[in-house]
């Protein structure tokens, strides 16, 4: 790949965007033809909406998109996670049938992993599908959905045989989420807001030509998604369009889109507060005057010591995946990082809020965003994988420390669960 | 028998089985049903439970003197009764009126004043808050503005100024507020007053608190008269105490909490199974839960000496109650956070009953001092004792 | 037992010694006699130098011995935990040749359990012993044994059989130390201490008749010893005798016996240095002045409060078992506590001595000692069983957590190690 | 290509090759046997070693510039180096002379004085030693009392005094002298003077300091002749960068010898078989080897960035400065302490090599200003920064 190929693929996009993008064209009409050019996912298939490209070619179309601030296909959600599962594991007919509404996004979806019984233990599923003629009938309960009150269609690990061991036992299907056996009810948490839901499945239906992947490689399908989302979550903390840009923006397919941004977002928005919300620590400090208290010192300095230290270890790991070294540790360390950010913020904002730490609502510092980190910091070393599970994986892929003895093998029939 | 005999911790069989009825009696009237539904009322508590509190274990009077219709316990009772209050995140307006306000009073008002609102008190008929705070700082007594004046007509006083964190101060029919003679400052010119609910020139608020069960108050006084309780302008060392002994008591309140969270999450490991063990097999999860017994353990121990020490010598109040305020705080939030930790995804959702102790946890830490002002004061004390200078 | 029968007791007690005790008797002559009249051991059986009392009895005795300032029994080191298993375990033949050189102080003991290979894992011993006709020979390295270069015997735990599990192929023996098979070396400290060694057995001997209960029940035996010396650690704790009684002290026996508790305590002279010196921090936090930083400060309250917070479980422990109720959990933790103590009392002590914690010997803060105490806490969480091994124990016998699966069962032979 | 570049971190080959190199020499020259019996000699190091770090790496003068006989890179080389060192535990006066003293005289001296001396210690010919601190105080400049005074005959300056913590002071040919104007204080009145080994009223002492690997010595001065670097009483800011700079360097030594204790760890852990099992299969040593790894990343990220940074942008140098040192001594003393303590009684003894790092890493925690010190400054300098005031 030379950088003179790089510029003429960036000349033909810019040119076939300079003819086709209207900022007044309806989103669905404006991603169709997105869809059907190839430049909406340049990176996939031709003969599936894309262009065969690699990751060098497509961030040089993404860039051309940018400069001119064209609407891209919809990518929220965990919609691209379904769209990369299918990619890979799909037959033609499934990716024929949902290929192109995740990408205009007329369709959305959610994922059925989680379960009350399996939190950390994903492959401990016990959600069961049973063949009953041309149809699977899917019985069990999901939990930890978000979105999944309008979804349009799930991504489901189902168990559809009981005698293989754990992992081999379980099968992937995407499930048609508006049907009588679906049912899905918001599931509130101890910050107030309700982001996830519980999904219940009574004599729920698959059709057969919804199975993805074969009979009992539904962990493997999975693990594609998971992977996806791991990316996916990267993805989330990166900045958004900058407001001077923004405030430039005139067309109807922008207020489209913002309406699809903002409900798609929702789930989300406490999300900086459970990070622990280190921005507001130093201004807060000086502006209640804890910080001429040289113990609250020593505790703020402890926390932006950390802070700016995992924002260093990440960029790191970047800086030298991008100059193409072999990624050292640095770059497995995020999650647990965080963790530890959240952790320590919350108590430095509780030691400069002081007895203010006890309100909420708008009694509250900063009209509840104080109170809002203070009971939403404890989800950061949970959600997506706990802090344990993380110190699991990280001592044996990274440090390769040695496994610990499974109590898991065998047939899944027999193995000891909830 | 010839063996050293401990002085402290001395709890005895009565101590036990008062431990036992009372813990029967708030598992009765306190589950945590009742406490999510009584969490979103307006009063917070059950008026007959309230009555029952009384009539069953006769507890709003049990630090009151006998003399006065108590039942002229000590600390230690009182100790044990917070402790398992705090177990049962029981809802009620104990702690600010059988507590505090009983030992304001009973440190600070005159004879007749004793005679006029302890009885009551003790009988659960009347609920008196002691009001103290004014803003977030730890240091509560210094920093007291609210401002004392004699009224125009020479009778009594009028009191102007803002109060916050008052808890149960909504509930309250009698409040006892801490004022200052301008121009003063520090522990000296303080003075408690009485205020009744229905002052004229008092307004009071329920504060939007986290911990929804236990209500705070906010008030607001401008000019409101008021009667003087004890000795003008003097109240400063003994409201110290006061503050020290609730603090005292908050902290058993609290151990008890961080115990029941601790035992919540061992039958949570003990029953929940991912990877075909029981997790509370794997050992890191042991370990924690050892340290975090540990930590649960020292907090009790330093509540209980506490409790214990303040029948029998106030020379060591301050030490005693910064010792296990501050421990009390930094434990009740550790348990608190390694239980919602240890339930994974279930334990941050509203539907389970961890966030209840955990916003309870949070919310002490802050109450009465928060941790960094309870060492530093502990410090004072001792460089004080030991003769050296600070 | 009513207190007539312990005054009676008490009464008897001091009549014999005010007829018999004599400060200027020679020390081993004295204890002798002590050991014949069954007053220097009461708690033990009748015919083996006791008088077959209960702890309330002997108290009594004790304290009658106490109130003269009597010299008694030859205790230190680890020859009680020798007597006690004997006691238990040992055979007539055996209680005979051993007790009462235990009783007088003429023979020194010392313990062979911990071996390089297995020291949390102590029933994974692999020094062997096999029999040769009348004797066994043993072959192995034993470690961290204190005192073992003025010792006469060894209770040395050795494999017998390697074919049973682990814990079932030890027996238990009492190994001469002075023969040419046995080797010992000190082994020095990172504080500069010498406290133990490693003693290295090479085709040394034991006779028949010092093996010590039945074949194979060795670790059954250790138990006993190992209980005893835990009892023992707390004694090392108790305060000796008061500085004004020793200043009256005259006679010659009260030397004699000072030469011996100055040899055995030799070993165990930076102990208090290891657990932290809490007595310190205040005095030089105030001396230093550091006092006056708030940072400081909060370091110092934590400690305090962790300090006294774990005297005061420990007395919560001692005052529920007079009361005679059930031991809660307090009474368990109080080496993980001390481990806790100590480590932050080593942090205290840093912050307070500032730039002068890298000094040791004569510059350094108090002559030393506070290098000492930087260089000793780390052992606190080691010795006498890691703190990690605490924690298996306490979550598993005072929290009930089930335990982990084991890999260590079937024969010996076939189980991992080093 | 098309992608975000980071402007940090960017190591090169050249940074990769210069680092493999550095470590295979150590490897060759500072084997731990090595380091065991240079530690017991009082020079502390090996001539030979330190002539061929000069002879064929050029390492003495990695940040001299090349005008002045050295190589003329920056701090990010150094860091390399220093962490490295830090790794083998070398033992020489390579911190001492190559950073603390060359960054003096870089920063402060005059052209004639930095001819007169930078080729030389850039040729490992001569060792300096810059004699800042006088008690524990962690505030090395503001706490400087040796006084100056001009010499009687005019001709330059007398200095009386004492000095201690000087790294490397007994082996030095030339000692960097921080001396204050009588009656000024903090930053003020501040300069450094050049000063010989052989200078009357100068006498020198080795410390007993714990960490054997790395000398230091305590200097008395009684109007000691001394020739002035730079400008009189004005070298105070500068002096801080020098420091700054140092503990930058330091904090890359200590991410070194951190990460060298958690390889041990791992090592040991993975061979070490206790109840049939490895004990690096247990899960409670694999979350705590976790911890630990995310611990030293985090500083190594720390220490990197502000060697990165010191050689772009001054502005931010304290700060930088003061998040690595206060970060590397936590991380440092951590990891000694876990690999003790996972080595378990084995890692307690002489034999075991864990406390020669142990000692290091305690020395390092409190060497040019513990924790604490730098955790406040570093808020000072961030409040300062935002408009604020402290």
């Amino acid at each position: 790949m030379t950088s003179q190929d790089l510029t003429e693929i960036a000349e033909q996009a810019r040119t076939w965007l300079e003819e086709t993008w209207d900022p007044d064209r309806d989103l669905v009409a404006w991603r169709n033809l997105l869809a059907d050019s190839g430049w909406g996912v340049p990176q996939w298939p031709k003969q599936w909406f894309g262009r065969d490209m690699n990751s060098a070619e497509s961030a040089v179309v993404e860039q051309a998109l940018a400069s001119l601030d064209v609407v891209g296909v919809a990518k929220s959600g965990i919609r691209m996670l379904a769209a990369a599962t299918l990619l890979e594991h799909g037959t033609d007919e499934q990716k024929k049938q949902f290929l192109r509404g995740i990408l205009t996004g007329q369709e959305n979806w959610c994922q059925l992993f989680s379960e009350p019984g399996s939190g950390s233990d994903l492959a401990g599923a016990i959600t069961r599908a049973d063949k009953d003629g041309d149809r699977w009938i899917v019985n069990g309960q999901k939990v930890w959905t978000t979105s999944a009150h309008h979804a349009d269609w799930g991504l489901l690990l189902a168990r559809t045989d009981w005698d293989e061991p754990k992992h081999r036992g379980l099968t992937y299907f995407v499930i048609d989420m508006h049907q009588p056996g679906v049912r899905v009810s918001p599931l509130r948490q101890m910050n107030h807001h309700a982001s996830f839901n519980e999904v219940f499945m009574t004599d729920a239906h698959v059709e057969a030509q919804h199975q993805v992947g074969s009979l009992g490689s539904g962990w493997q399908v999975a693990l594609t998604t998971l992977a996806h989302e791991r990316r996916g979550a990267d993805g989330l903390r990166s900045p958004g369009v900058a407001m001077d840009i923004k405030a430039r923006r005139t067309g109807r397919i922008y207020q489209q889109e913002q309406v699809e941004i903002e409900t798609v977002m929702e789930p989300y928005k406490w999300y900086p507060q459970r990070a622990g919300r280190v921005d507001l620590v130093l201004p807060r400090a000086i502006e209640t005057g804890r910080v001429n208290d040289p113990a609250v010192v020593q505790e703020l300095a402890k926390l932006i010591i950390m802070a700016r230290s995992a924002q260093w270890t990440a960029k790191r790991a970047r800086a030298a995946q991008q100059a193409g070294r072999k990624q050292g540790p640095e770059g497995s360390l995020g999650k647990l990082a965080a963790s530890n950010v959240a952790k320590l913020a919350a108590r430095v904002h509780t030691l400069i809020a002081g007895a203010d730490a006890m309100l909420e609502g708008a009694d509250a510092p900063l009209e509840g965003l104080i109170a809002e980190i203070l009971m939403s910091t404890p989800a950061v070393s949970i959600a997506g994988g706990t802090d344990e599970i993380q110190r699991n994986i990280i001592s044996e892929r990274v440090l390769g420390m040695p496994k610990e003895p499974r109590s898991d093998t065998g047939p899944f029939r027999d193995v000891r669960r909830n | 028998m010839n063996t050293v005999t401990d002085i402290q911790f001395q709890f005895t069989d009565e101590h036990q089985q008062f431990r036992e009825s009372l813990r029967r009696f708030l598992k009765d009237t306190s589950a945590v049903t009742s406490v999510r539904s009584l969490m979103e009322t307006e009063s917070g508590y059950d008026q007959q439970v309230w009555q029952r509190l009384n009539g069953e274990l006769g507890l709003q009077g049990l630090i009151v003197p006998e003399q006065y219709g108590g039942s002229g316990f000590g600390m230690m009772e009182m100790g044990i009764a917070m402790e398992e209050m705090g177990r049962a995140l029981y809802c009620g307006p104990f702690f600010s009126s059988s507590v505090m306000a009983v030992t304001a009073i009973d440190l600070i008002a005159s004879e007749d004043q004793k005679l006029r609102w302890l009885p009551q008190i003790a009988s659960g008929d009347m609920i008196a808050a002691l009001a103290v705070a004014e803003s977030s700082d730890s240091d509560l007594l210094t920093s007291v503005q609210t401002c004392v004046a004699a009224a125009d007509d020479d009778e009594g006083y009028r009191l102007t100024g803002n109060k916050r964190f008052v808890v149960s101060g909504c509930q309250a029919d009698l409040l006892l507020v801490v004022a200052r003679l301008p121009g003063t400052s520090g522990l000296a010119g303080l003075s408690v007053f009485a205020v009744s609910a229905d002052a004229p020139g008092l307004s009071r608020r329920g504060l939007s608190v986290m911990d929804r069960t236990r209500k705070q108050a906010e008030l607001q006084l401008d000019q409101t008269p008021a009667e003087l309780i004890g000795h003008y302008g003097q109240a400063g060392r003994k409201l110290q105490m006061v503050l020290d002994l609730a603090a005292i008591a908050l902290a058993n309140e609290m151990v008890g909490g961080a115990e029941k969270l601790l035992q919540d999450t061992l039958d949570y490991t003990r029953l929940r199974v991912q990877f075909g063990r029981t997790i509370g097999s794997f050992q890191a999860i042991k370990h924690r839960c050892t340290d975090l017994l540990l930590a649960v353990e020292l907090a009790k121990s330093a509540a209980y000496f506490a409790a214990e020490s303040a029948g029998r010598d106030m020379g060591t109040l301050a030490v005693d109650a910064s010792i296990a305020k501050a421990q009390a705080s930094e434990v009740y939030l550790l348990a608190a956070l390694e239980t919602i930790q240890l339930h994974g995804g279930i334990g941050f959702t509203w539907e389970n009953d961890t966030h209840l102790w955990f916003k309870r946890a949070k919310s002490s830490e802050v109450l009465l001092g928060d941790p960094v002002w309870h060492r530093a004061r502990l410090v004072k004390e001792l460089v004080s004792e030991s003769g050296g200078q600070l």
